[in-house]
């Protein structure tokens, strides 16, 4: 219990020391010690987990299982490598001049800030405070779109601050529905939001009731997911922020959403599939399935038409999602064995990749693909990482993506064989529109005026070191972990 | 033992890809050991793959990687040691050749440490592939072929052109490789597991297997460079590094040759007699068209790319009509087909790589990749000209060499037609056949084209007047070839021996008894139907050679007096008057006028007052129909789904709010 | 039932209820920015008095902290910011034009139908006297939505976004006697900070675009001649 | 090939390559005796062949300084090429132990591999007329080859036998037939063998205009004892051709035992077959003309066309589907 306090206090903590310390470099090492302690917090938290079980705080207020605590650790994780990242990219910018030492203030602060919602989201028990963190994430991440104060900044951020309020809204009146649904069942109308509750009496909750509010919670919490048609905010607050921020929406936020997403239909499956009258028990499958299908779909298309590399990489992050979401939908344990692999491999890949392409923009100085030339013969460990990191993406063995997208693969082709032809040529096209624009990037001759960084890539080596891992084989324990989080997800296991 | 054999094997070359990350810093490294390593690995192949042909033994085991509940199985059959072996041979060779070849690089301060890590991580992946009992240690291995062979393509990235080819193999790689992964994923789905071992006990009903079929012949199509699938392959092979194209031609498109045999022969259960036409037709017009084109090339490592295509066409061939004969009740036939196209898998491995090393030797000497540019070459690099004769003399399938061997063991098995049942199959069968020959026949004048306009002659340009000889390792890499080329087509008994285990251990086929009448004869079917002794034939024209020699030089005046060209009396010879290239296969170009996209202009030059006529210029570009036919068309579309598709992102917030509002709407209305 | 089984004081509730559900019309129809603010600050009043009501009818006395919070959060204290903020930026008197206003009512008209018709499932469920609200709650969220889609104006889309809260709010109370009080913190804090961030961001908008019309921001558009737009960017950017 | 052992066999299979080699000059002397009776010239003796090889033996060889190695070793190589191949075909007697080591396909090779040389010869020297003579060569004879496998095809489909000695076993066992195939694959194999050997309409031997050569295009630079044996390998071909098409259509009279008057019989016949074969190529080639370069393809289609047809009516009316 203790350990789950810590994960939840440290970062609340850097959220208000950060926003007193003026001293930029200072911050940045405080900024990776604050990551680390809740790492090493998060890690005993979820061995604990391991070892004994789910665990309800008394109060019931958090609830942590095997599905939220393998996300506690990877976003701990993934936020300690970003940080490190972050302090040598954030001092370059400063000294480009790009912020100024109160933005560095605000940066650093809300960093820790949306950690902390992320983690409050992930380890609560009432749906409520989910709600309530995830909008506090969103407040948290918005003022650092625009931290370049430049017009596409401020304009992403703005789009991504109404979209993403009204998405949010949407999932709101979902809560309450559920809610309403839920009192008439429970003893205690207070207990109506608690996830625990509510699974317990799942199946006798009205299936109508619960098929709306699901409709709500999809489109709410699917806007912060980024799925297809209400994606437009994620290309822009992605490629407009600092990279460093981008790392971490793509990297952790989409996850939660999606966590937030699962969670929801794990309930309402409940409902929908013990009562008797209900028309369409599948209904939340097929509509994460048909979103999933979609957004994986236009998102690669999308890629083909891309001038700016962190726009590219964030709709290569819109059909992972999508692809997850597909996964998910189509349950099943292979199906979401593969989905939470998938959830994993991708948030390290892709936040390693927007790492490398930090560094890339700063040796080009310029977020265009057109003038991005060259790197491998640059800067020989940029090139190689973001051309490594991109082939893991693409889902090329022996990275872990591959191992995923095949188990997805396997899964569909067991239920909907004719839906796996449409993954295909997705996969296919999406692969062409990532390696259309990297080749020119990172191979060819080094442009004249284009010098070496000084770069970190400890973080890329790690994630793809990691992926590499996943993709050769799994670790057991890792496997009994996500055979937990499925068993609890589908009611059975794969193990 | 062989298992141990073979992960020596694997191991080896991962190592040499380990010790080669040095190599940017340390450049002694990859001659003194990244290439000894992968050397060692191909001898450890070569020994594997024996002891498995020789012993006729199927081992298997179990590797702790993968998931879980999907462990990697590895098993090497007769099947697969024989590819062990084809894969082992050029790794010598390649290992051989490469130190005196990448010093070239190493003076222009290529990263060679990226060549040597990935040749190793290349070949380790090869011999993976074949050793793999299950669909995930194979895809996985599958990729990683794909994957390193990309970034050898990719080496010498500074023009455009190459990285082009490079993104146009890695995205044609992965779909083929999309398909494989479905087909197994047709089977398995019957099988109820990935294991190759369930999938041969499945049941898998017609239409499905039929589809699993398919889905393998386009996937392993691709890899393999059947048209209309080869795009990548004339754009790839020529750009990668010379002793990676001979590994790529050599030895990677055998692999896919494999993973075609393994599914359809090994893993579908029952195999219909329409799915071999179908695979005897594609061959066909593989082998018809790819040395079509390849007979208008001009850049030597694009022709022998070609060439590849052709050599793949007539192994699909042998093997269609060994499917034919399977799915007609003809084992014994079967498993004669099965053997020609085997054979014609090691021979096509060994000269091409012969050739393709060749051809990096006259590169590196010449630096110039169109043979317009050479000529004379013989008399400049003797070995090399000897050796890539003896390449020539093979690949078009001329007695006594390995390549004529395979092709008439390909033509036997194809005049057994006759004992089908079905007329129809009675005439497809012997007209395939005779294209077969014409591709032969067009084969021959298309390495007269390259010998005589390369190598014999006068040199074309100063850089090939000055070409020096390689290097001892270059030399002795492509003798080795040549002498396997010539066992291999005087003693074919030698090699069918080894080979007779596989029909057997593959699917119970009877061992067709070629070599029963002792080393001497070899007789596909029986000894009256039809017999061929290589050994005689040498030794026939040894004698004929021999009888003549002596007849004449045993008279007076042996000696030989040199003089200008007499050339009808024409004045002196100049180098621009001999035949090109282009000239050459002119006849040809007329005759087949509608395969190629063929840009032939003249324009004439004329003095600044356009008066005089001062001169003509010639160009002509032949391109492949299949871009404009198919590819271009695809990518065309591809755009513009996504120019439609980018109207979504109108840019305007309030749009985005309406998608979000209606969508909730719609499903609202949906739900109720 | 009808109407006439109900209670003064539910009666009363369901007026409330109506009126709320005109001021979310009000709202669309307004054109002036600050009368649009002052419809807003009148449609959270009501929808605290509502809440007040509901907490006197089913005594729960949680409800009154939640009735004064939102009296003080909807009804003075973010139109209060609001209005300092539209003096601020002098936007005060901008009028600005909705095209087919008449089209847009009739929208929201059918847009009540239709939530009426997709609450009744849900309605059948509740005991309370107070369910049928919960289609005019729904309305007053698609309306909210449906005004942030109609107009250009940054601030009035805020005020937009602020009525949905208000349709959350209201729905939570009349359907459900409000949500648990941890949760009804933590939202009213959510929407708090909220406001000031969008008020950070007018400015912000203000000085990038020298006005505060969503439709003019529209640089990151990806179709064609946007594309060439920022082609040229890319070219300014690399000299 | 049970009696590829006994020595006798060995001894009769030498003595009729021999005679093979031997021979040959004489039938293109013949030919060329009869065309000239056929134009009302005075024909020189049918000797005369022989003559020019001694002669051509004498003189000495003169190399063009460009010629690489290739150049002197090609003469050899076709010329023992050849050989073999003469020495495989059943002149006089079937049953040879020679006839196992190679069966028809095989016989194809060899002469694609002695044209693989004359090829290369051809262009060693660097001359626009060797060049120019290769490429010809190449062409036509590519083309050539599989209207001639498909006309072995049909042969082989009824004889159930690439192996010629059992070929024409099968022949002379099932007694005289009249079928249809054989009829198509006989033309066929007669146009075949005409463009291969170089005879009108496709290439004139006797011409040394340099644009319409095929075959002495290639030859030009050679003199002295490497011209003879080119020549000689020709004049081979030319009987080459002659013998497979008059003793596998055509078998009989030909020596099934090595008795002294079956072999002398067997020479009789086919020496008679031979000339009646010449007098049908001299009738030919003095009522043709020589016809353009690429009109050549469409006279080798039609070869090819008449296999084709030999083949179908095979399946068609002998055997049936």
């Amino acid at each position: 219990m203790t350990a789950l306090y810590l994960t939840l206090a440290f970062p609340l903590f850097g959220t208000l020391l950060m926003a007193l310390i003026t001293r930029c470099r200072l911050a940045g090492w405080l900024n990776i010690a604050l990551s680390t302690a809740t790492l090493a917090a998060s890690a005993a938290l979820a061995w604990q987990v391991l070892d004994d079980g789910p665990l309800l705080s008394p109060g019931k207020f958090f609830y942590i299982d095997a599905f939220n605590v393998y996300l506690v650790a990877l976003t701990a994780f993934v936020g300690l490598t970003t940080a490190i990242f972050s302090r040598p990219y954030m001092t370059h910018e400063l000294a480009r001049g790009r912020v100024n030492s109160r933005r560095m203030r605000l940066y650093h602060s809300m960093y820790q800030g949306f950690l902390f919602t992320m983690l409050l989201a992930l380890s609560t028990n009432n749906l409520g405070i989910l709600w309530v963190s995830m909008e506090g994430a969103t407040l948290a991440t918005v003022l650092l779109v625009s931290l370049y104060r430049t017009p596409e900044s401020v304009e992403a951020a703005w789009k991504y601050f109404i979209l993403c309020g009204v998405g949010i809204a949407q999932a709101l009146f979902g809560t309450v529905l559920l809610y309403f649904s839920a009192a008439a069942q429970l003893p205690k109308a207070d207990d109506g939001l608690l996830w625990t509750a509510l699974h317990g009496v799942a199946a006798h909750l009205d299936p109508t009731v619960m098929s709306i509010a699901f409709v709500f919670l999809l489109v709410g919490y699917g806007t912060k997911v980024g799925l297809v048609p209400l994606h437009n905010w994620l290309p822009d607050a992605h490629s407009e922020g600092p990279t460093p921020m981008s790392a971490v929406l793509s990297g952790l936020l989409l996850n939660v959403a999606l966590y937030a997403v699962v969670r929801v239909k794990m309930l309402v499956d409940g409902a929908l599939q013990h009562s008797t009258t209900f028309a369409h028990p599948h209904l939340t499958g097929d509509l994460m399935m048909a979103f999933g299908l979609l957004s994986f779909l236009v998102a690669g298309l999308f890629l083909h038409r891309q001038r700016d590399i962190k726009r590219m990489f964030s709709y290569s992050s819109i059909e992972h999602m999508g692809l997850m979401t597909f996964a998910f939908g189509l349950g099943g344990p292979l199906a979401t064995f593969g989905a939470l692999l998938h959830m994993t491999v991708h948030s390290l890949t892709k936040s390693s990749i927007f790492v490398t392409v930090g560094h890339a923009t700063h040796i080009a100085k310029t977020q265009a693909i057109d003038h991005i030339r060259g790197l491998i013969r640059t800067q020989p460990a940029v090139g190689w990482g973001l051309l490594l990191g991109v082939a893991a993406i693409a889902g090329f063995p022996p990275f872990g993506v591959f191992t995923s997208e095949f188990l997805l693969l396997t899964a569909t082709m067991q239920s909907q064989p004719w839906l796996t032809v449409v993954l295909l040529a997705g996969l296919a096209i999406a692969f062409a529109g990532l390696f259309r624009h990297l080749h020119p990037m990172v191979y060819g001759a080094q442009p004249e005026g284009q010098h070496p960084v000084q770069a970190n890539m400890l973080p890329v080596i790690i994630h793809l070191l990691l992926v590499l891992w996943l993709g050769i084989s799994i670790p057991l324990f890792l496997a009994h972990w996500f055979n937990q989080a499925t068993l609890l997800i589908t009611g059975k296991g794969l193990l | 033992m062989v298992l141990q054999s073979a992960y020596l094997a694997v191991i080896l070359a991962l190592a040499s890809a380990a010790v080669s990350l040095g190599a940017n810093r340390f450049p002694a490294l990859l001659k003194s050991f990244a290439f000894p390593l992968l050397g060692l690995s191909g001898f450890a192949a070569v020994g594997a793959g024996l002891g498995a042909l020789v012993t006729a033994t199927t081992s298997v085991a179990r590797l702790p990687f993968g998931l879980p509940w999907l462990p990697w199985e590895v098993r090497i059959d007769p099947l697969a040691g024989f590819f062990l072996l084809l894969i082992g041979v050029v790794v010598v060779a390649v290992a051989l050749y490469g130190p005196g070849y990448v010093r070239e690089f190493q003076h222009e301060r290529h990263p060679v440490a990226a060549l040597g890590a990935f040749t190793g991580l290349f070949v380790a992946a090869m011999q993976l592939v074949v050793m793999a009992d299950d669909a995930f240690l194979f895809m996985v291995a599958w990729e990683l072929m794909s994957l390193a062979s990309y970034f050898l393509v990719a080496f010498q990235h500074e023009n455009a052109a190459n990285r082009r080819a490079a993104f146009l193999y890695l995205l044609m790689a992965q779909i083929g490789g999309l398909a494989i992964l479905l087909s197994y994923g047709v089977l398995a789905t019957f099988a109820g597991s990935f294991a190759f071992e369930a999938m041969r006990h499945a049941h898998v009903p017609l239409l499905w297997s039929a589809v699993a079929f398919g889905l393998a012949l386009f996937g392993f199509g691709m890899k393999a460079g059947l048209v209309p699938l080869h795009a990548w392959l004339p754009e790839a092979h020529p750009v990668a590094p010379s002793h990676i194209s001979a590994l790529m031609s050599g030895v990677m498109l055998k692999v896919a040759v494999y993973g075609f045999i393994r599914v359809t022969f090994d893993l579908i259960g029952t195999v219909q007699v329409s799915w071999g036409v179908i695979v005897l037709l594609v061959g066909s017009a593989s082998a018809l068209l790819g040395v079509l084109y390849a007979m208008q090339q001009s850049d030597l490592k694009r022709l022998l790319a070609y060439s590849s295509i052709e050599n793949v066409g007539i192994i699909f061939i042998a093997l269609g009509l060994s499917l034919v004969f399977l799915g007609a009740g003809q084992p014994l036939l079967a498993s004669l087909g099965l053997i020609a196209a085997l054979y014609h898998s090691l021979n096509h491995s060994l000269f091409k790589s012969l050739l393709f090393l060749g051809a990096g030797a006259v590169i590196q000497q010449t630096h110039e990749h169109s043979i317009e540019h050479m000529g004379g070459l013989l008399k400049r690099l003797p070995y090399t000209g000897i050796f890539f004769l003896i390449g020539c003399i093979s690949i078009a399938s001329l007695p006594p060499f390995n390549g004529f061997v395979s092709e008439w063991l390909t033509l036997q098995t194809a005049l057994q037609g006759v004992v089908l049942q079905s007329g129809v199959l009675r005439i497809i069968i012997p007209v395939a056949a005779a294209m077969l020959a014409l591709t032969g026949a067009l084969a021959a004048m298309v390495f007269v084209k390259v010998y005589g306009v390369a190598f014999l002659g006068q040199p074309r340009t100063r850089r090939s007047r000055h070409a020096r000889m390689p290097d001892i390792g270059m030399r002795a890499a492509q003798a080795l070839l040549a002498l396997l080329c010539l066992v291999l087509g005087v003693l074919p008994n030698l090699a069918i021996n080894l080979m007779a285990a596989i029909p057997r251990t593959l699917r119970h086929l009877p061992e067709p008894g070629a070599t029963a009448h002792g080393w001497l004869w070899l007789t596909p079917v029986a000894p009256q139907v039809a017999s061929y002794s290589a050994p005689l034939v040498l030794l026939g024209l040894a004698l004929a050679w021999l009888l003549s020699y002596l007849f004449l030089h045993g008279r007076r005046n042996r000696s030989i007096r040199r003089v200008p060209a007499w050339d009808c009396g024409f004045g002196p010879l100049s180098p621009r008057m001999q035949y090109t290239g282009a000239a050459f296969s002119m006849p040809i170009r007329r005759i087949f006028q509608p395969v190629w996209k063929v840009d032939e202009r003249i324009e004439r030059v004329t003095d600044d007052k356009g008066l005089r006529l001062t001169g003509l210029r010639h160009q002509l570009q032949i391109g492949d129909v299949s871009w404009s036919v198919l590819y271009e068309p695809i990518g065309r579309w591809v755009l513009i789904a996504a120019r439609r598709v980018a109207l979504l992102q109108s840019g305007n917030i309030r749009t985005y709010l309406a998608y979000s509002f209606f969508t909730l709407l719609f499903l609202l209305w949906l739900i109720t | 039932m009808n109407i006439t089984h109900f209670t003064l004081q539910e009666q009363a509730i369901l007026i409330i209820a109506a009126l709320v559900l005109f001021s979310s019309f009000s709202l669309l129809a307004q054109t002036r920015i600050i009368s649009s603010i002052h419809a807003f600050a009148w449609q959270g009043a009501l929808v605290a008095a509502a809440t007040a009501l509901v907490a006197f009818v089913a005594n729960q006395h949680h409800l009154y902290i939640s009735a004064l919070l939102t009296l003080a959060l909807k009804a003075i204290l973010i139109p209060w910011i609001l209005h300092r903020l539209v003096v601020k930026l002098e936007i005060a008197r901008e009028v600005e034009t909705v095209v087919h206003p008449a089209l847009v009512m009739l929208g929201a008209a059918v847009l009540v139908a239709f939530s009426y018709y997709v609450a009744l499932p849900v309605e059948k469920l509740s005991l309370l006297a107070t369910r049928n609200t919960i289609a005019i709650s729904m309305s007053v969220v698609l309306l909210g939505m449906l005004m942030m889609v109609t107009r250009r104006q940054a601030v009035t889309q805020v005020v937009g976004f602020m009525s949905m809260e208000n349709g959350l709010f209201f729905a939570a109370v009349v359907s459900t006697h409000g949500m648990p009080m941890v949760v009804e913190l933590g939202v009213a804090f959510d929407v708090l900070v909220a406001t000031v961030i969008f008020g950070v961001f007018f400015f912000q908008i203000r000085e990038s675009i020298e006005s505060l019309d969503v439709d003019r921001l529209n640089r990151l558009a990806e179709t064609d001649e946007s594309a060439a737009v920022a082609e040229a960017d890319v070219a300014g950017e690399s000299e | 090939m049970a009696d590829y052992l006994n020595p006798q066999g060995w001894l009769l299979a030498l003595l009729q390559t021999l005679l093979f080699v031997a021979a040959a000059p004489l039938l293109v002397g013949w030919i060329r005796l009869l065309k000239a009776t056929l134009q009302n010239r005075r024909a020189a003796s049918p000797l005369q062949p022989y003559r020019d090889l001694i002669k051509l033996f004498g003189k000495e060889p003169v190399v063009a300084d460009t010629a690489s190695v290739i150049f002197r070793a090609a003469p050899y190589v076709v010329f023992s090429t050849t050989v073999v191949t003469a020495a495989v075909i059943p002149l006089i007697a079937v049953n040879l132990p020679t006839a196992a080591i190679a069966d028809v396909i095989v016989l194809v090779g060899f002469l694609a591999l002695a044209r693989f040389f004359l090829a290369l010869a051809g262009m060693d020297v660097g001359t626009a007329f060797g060049g120019m003579g290769a490429s010809r060569e190449m062409t036509i004879s590519s083309l050539g080859e599989p209207a001639m496998l498909m006309a072995i095809f049909t042969l082989t489909m009824t004889a159930q036998s690439t192996n010629i000695a059992h070929a024409i076993d099968f022949m002379l066992s099932s007694g005289f037939v009249l079928r249809p195939s054989f009829m198509f694959a006989l033309f066929g194999m007669l146009l075949v063998a005409v463009a291969e050997t170089g005879r009108i309409p496709v290439d004139n031997p006797t011409t040394h205009l340099e644009l319409t050569m095929l075959h002495e295009a290639m030859i030009l630079e050679y003199s002295g004892r490497h011209l003879a044996l080119m020549e000689w390998a020709a004049q081979l071909k030319l009987m080459i051709y002659g013998v497979l098409i008059v003793n596998v259509f055509l078998p009989w009279g030909i020596a099934t035992r090595l008795t002294p008057q079956a072999l002398l019989l067997g020479l009789v016949t086919v020496l008679v077959k031979l000339m009646a074969l010449a007098v049908v190529l001299a009738v030919a080639e003095t009522g043709l003309a020589k016809m353009r370069l690429f009109r050549a393809p469409e006279f080798l289609n039609l070869a090819f066309l008449l296999a084709l047809l030999g083949m179908l009516s095979h399946v068609i009316l002998e055997v049936g589907a």
